[in-house]
């Protein structure tokens, strides 16, 4: 990890709410992985709110521009502060930060990521990377409308296959991306499977997994402090034991664990 | 850092010898190991590890952080792996690299500081000093902390004091209004200096689920908003002149820095700065220097306390 | 405001009853008069005016304010006409454009509250209420606030309900940690509703001069910075349910006036926001009447002390 | 007063560190006298840093155009901020604030301003008043060097005389201003004299005019909160009786007070 200062190449609205940024960072190129991310600056250089940094999944990486990006959405303080930066400003932020995905010679050939909302934001780099290792890639996406038309767009880039749902039918088949796992639940046993979602989409994943037994990983959130596992601030519950748990932190620890370990309250 | 630096950065804190006045605080920088790929953290006057307990701790439930108008509430709950932990594992290598280090440990009562002491014992040479984290609810006293009550801060400052031979430094809560006969207590029972201002309580309300922002309902706030807070604590306790102190509560720069030594203190703790600015002990440091050049002041020594009140 | 407002809104602490709960804090608002210009400030829950002496105060010595982070630290020393400028220029202007006053009155002892009361029982129908500002420092007690001390609380309270039949608010210091019971002792006293929070003891120090900031070295902290700080003195009084509380302390939205509501307080109080937004009064009264409407919410009093810690 | 809402005309650099902002507002320019001010909120909506607005006086007002400006030196958070605002920005204000020159039908014919440094801001609106009401204006600027080379050429426009001192000699003669003052103090005993600048200035000022039983107002300036009269902050004292003292709220007793009477410790 280190403390970077970079250009900031593009700031785009992409969707309602809906922004995509990307920063020169020949470091970032060089040194992360899927799933991991960066704790961004956002605040001018002369104010203090907001106070804290702020997380965001490395979204793709263009190693021939030596740039990344982040996908994200506005939420408060610190996102409307970042849509409003342009081209030629200055992004002060700290990464590669987290565990990330790293894919293992003997591994499986067919990867299932299961994304839900900005969720598939680092999902977008795990499939760029796994398809450029010639892996087969099955995207399974799923929204609330048609805000993330552009993304499909971006999927359409990538030599993968893919599926989108929305919950009001306006993009892709109408429903939760949770109803094609259910479908084709025994398809995708022979599939390495990876989620980025909202914690409501990981309690229906876990239920359908344990019923039939498959494993899966996924990437977790928790508002966070440090970044870099100093602060134990950014806890969650995961299994520990027979009927133990333990607090791991999302920023060091993880941010990607084995799903069926993580205890929902 | 420029050549300069180090020049006339020198503090003492009772037989607390520091390079320089720039430590971090328990709890916000882990043993600094972490920063160290980011700076070198052996540059810094010292630093103050995260609190640990004679058996890890599992902390509180989450959520545990939450921000406020330019502020942080936390309530980590304490979590840590214990002090075996800090020794087997932190120990060897913030030695190699370097690092001064004031272990902060933290106990429930007397009895189990004394066998925190006793372990640190064989180690205590390679620390500078010992900080009391007099911050756990004890369960006898109706859950207020060992802090707020003056025989307990006494008596295990003493109980540490009898077992160890390197300096003790007690931390004290703002929360607290009789900081001053507090700190007189630590310095009976043997203290050589205090670290002024622990977090302030406070709380914060989710209005969509009505539920508390943190887990554990209460927590600690920290960060700039209670910065002049902690200058007032820390200039009112200066004026007594019972023991001298680490001064810390919302630092975010160099200037921060110089105000609280101007208050009184004689080193400056930098906490919540470290999660917003990582470079923070490295330029604040550099800070400090270049301000001493500017104002032709000498020793940093100079200026401790000098606030002109009249 | 949109038609519905008003539905709902009212409110009850002991005998006093508000229309809506959006206060004005003392000191920050004047008599309401100047504000009237900006919007209709009979509007308010009620308007809580400047604290009055007996006999004018000059207030301390300039520089009486300094922002600090989210905050703004001051040291107005109570400055004020005294109570007859009231009596002879606010009053009849408040009375005229029909705003509900709750006077604040402000004394050294119990002897000048007395004589306070008295000169007040002739407008006491034009008022809805008096706090009782005990901040005054007690000479004779070493300097300490009246507000601090249990039997002083009592007592002052208990004169001046002697005195006059409206109802009496007593207004507290969050630099104390003893706030149940001295809520107690104004309860014994016949005190109806807790005010709480007061401003928070701060410092700053300018590293050019030296010098404090502030002309009297000390002031009061108030705005966002100190929110947190409120809402857990709130919420920890209100469990001792003692007396209705009205909450104050760094509300700068409709949204921080829930998050008190939910905390346990029945009316709020908006203080430094009026100097940020003008028509802060107006706009939180309005985003609290549309909060009720979007969540339901039929009467506003269903939110008092609702927060879910469990 | 009212709380306003201004478009921003424009916001231009007119020396280092030093802007003029102009802002369309009708309401100020049928209700301003010169040396009034404006409160503006100097941090956008959704953040609150810095916290309190910033008190800066009138400028200028051009009625043709129903624009008022503000010019103002770079200091620190807030005007950072104001420094940053473009065209098409909306200014949150309150104004017009404080009392303000009136002036009466019979006064004199001739005035002397007197302004150091950024201190000229609200005597520009003064002497633009002036002039137009057809009375004889000399203006006596100082400045440290040549950074308000344009705020000359905004003076030529006006019908008055002036002169312009600094203090390192690159703009107009060299020297303080009140080195002018000394000089010809007999000479302006006809004049009303309407003094703006630093504390310093007004220090040496009183000892002149004291000597030569010179009579004279100055604007002064205190940190403020409120800027409406409420708080008892922006205090300064000022004489009172013979050796009595009382303290005065610059944002609604002022700023305008008599020299004069003005306490500096
Ligand atoms: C590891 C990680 C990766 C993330 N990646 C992305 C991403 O690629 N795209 C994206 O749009 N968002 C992402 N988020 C969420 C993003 O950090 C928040 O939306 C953002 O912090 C909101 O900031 P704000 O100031 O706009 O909102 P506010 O609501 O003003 O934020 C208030 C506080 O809550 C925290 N917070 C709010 N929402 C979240 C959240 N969902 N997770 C963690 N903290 C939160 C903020 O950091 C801040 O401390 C990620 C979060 C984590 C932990
Ligand atoms: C009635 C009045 C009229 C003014 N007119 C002008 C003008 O026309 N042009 C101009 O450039 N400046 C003017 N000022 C000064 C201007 O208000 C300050 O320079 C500005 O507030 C600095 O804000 P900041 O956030 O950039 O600086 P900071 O240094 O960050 O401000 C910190 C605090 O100090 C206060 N402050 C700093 N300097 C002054 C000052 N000189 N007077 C009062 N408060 C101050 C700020 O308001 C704030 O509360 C005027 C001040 C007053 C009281
Ligand atoms: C996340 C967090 C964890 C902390 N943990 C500890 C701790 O373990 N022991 C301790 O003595 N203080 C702890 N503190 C308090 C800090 O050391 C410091 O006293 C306080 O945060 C004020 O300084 P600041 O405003 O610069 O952060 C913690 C503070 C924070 C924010
Ligand atoms: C400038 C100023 C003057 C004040 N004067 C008084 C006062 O006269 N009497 C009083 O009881 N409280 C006074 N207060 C305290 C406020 O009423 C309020 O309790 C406090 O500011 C916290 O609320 P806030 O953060 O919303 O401002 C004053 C506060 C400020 C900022
Ligand atoms: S945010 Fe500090 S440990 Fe994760
Ligand atoms: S700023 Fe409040 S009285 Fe002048």
């Amino acid at each position: 990890m280190k403390l970077i200062k970079g250009e900031i190449i593009s700031n785009k609205k992409i969707g309602e709410g809906l922004y995509k940024m990307t920063i020169f960072s020949p470091y970032i190129i060089k040194h992360s992985l899927p799933g991991q991310f960066v704790n961004i600056k956002c605040s001018s250089e002369s104010t203090i709110d907001p106070l804290l940094r702020r997380p965001f999944s490395i979204h793709d990486i263009e190693p021939d521009f030596k740039v990344f990006s982040i996908l994200y959405v506005l939420k408060g303080t610190g996102t409307k502060y970042l849509s409003k930066l342009s081209s030629g400003d200055i992004a002060d932020f700290i990464g590669p930060l987290g565990n990330g995905i790293t894919l293992q010679e003997n591994e499986n050939n067919n990867f299932l990521l299961i994304g839900g909302g900005i969720g598939v934001a680092p999902l977008f780099f795990l499939a760029k990377t796994l398809s450029a290792a010639g892996k087969n890639v099955f995207f399974a996406a799923g929204f609330k409308d048609n805000n993330f038309l552009l993304f499909e767009k971006m999927l359409q880039g990538l030599k993968i296959s893919y599926e989108i749902y929305s919950e009001n039918g306006t993009h892709g088949k109408k429903g939760m991306i949770t109803d094609l796992v259910i479908e084709r639940a025994d398809d995708f046993k022979k599939y390495d499977i990876y989620c980025c979602g909202p914690i409501n989409m990981y309690k229906v994943l876990q239920n359908i997994f344990s019923l039939k037994s498959i494993k899966a990983k996924a990437l977790f959130e928790e508002i966070m402090a440090c970044g870099i596992g100093v602060c134990k601030g950014c806890v969650m519950k995961f299994k520990n034991g027979k009927d133990g748990y333990i607090y791991k932190t999302i920023c060091k620890d993880g941010p990607l664990f084995d799903l069926m370990e993580a205890i929902f309250e | 850092m420029n050549s300069n630096t180090g020049k006339g950065l020198s503090v003492k804190l009772g037989t607390i010898e520091l390079k320089n006045p720039v430590i971090m605080c328990s709890g916000t920088f882990s043993s600094g190991i972490e920063y160290n790929d980011l700076y070198d953290v052996s540059m810094l006057g010292a630093v103050t590890t995260k609190s640990f307990s004679l058996v890890p701790r599992e902390g509180n439930k989450p959520p545990r952080l939450c921000e406020t108008p330019a502020g942080l509430l936390n309530s980590i709950g304490l979590e840590n792996e214990g002090i075996d932990f800090f020794i087997n594992e932190h120990l060897p290598v913030v030695k190699r690299s370097g690092f001064t280090i004031i272990l902060s440990i933290l106990g429930a009562d007397a009895a189990e500081f004394t066998n925190l002491a006793t372990k640190i014992r064989k180690i205590e040479d390679d620390l500078l000093a010992v900080e009391l984290n007099l911050s756990c609810p004890n369960v006898e006293k109706g859950g207020i902390t060992l802090g707020s009550i003056p025989d307990e801060v006494e008596n295990v400052t003493a109980a540490v004091r009898k077992i160890l031979n390197i300096p003790v430094i007690v931390k004290l809560s703002p929360n607290n209004n009789n900081l001053a006969e507090l700190a007189s207590r630590a310095k009976n029972g043997g203290a050589e200096a205090i670290s002024l201002i622990n977090t302030i309580i406070g709380m914060a309300i989710d209005i969509n689920t009505f539920k508390p922002k943190l887990g554990n309902i209460i927590g600690g706030l920290s960060g700039p908003a209670i910065k002049p807070v902690a200058v007032a604590k820390i200039y009112n306790l200066y004026k007594e002149k019972i023991l001298p102190i680490i001064g810390m509560g919302g630092i975010s720069d160099w200037k921060d820095a110089i105000e609280f030594m101007l208050a009184g203190a004689s080193a400056i703790g930098l906490g919540t700065v470290n999660f917003v600015d990582y470079n923070a002990g490295k330029n604040i440091l550099e800070g400090i220097a270049s301000y001493m050049g500017s104002k032709n002041i000498l020793n940093i020594t100079d200026i401790i306390g000098k606030v002109k009140v009249r």
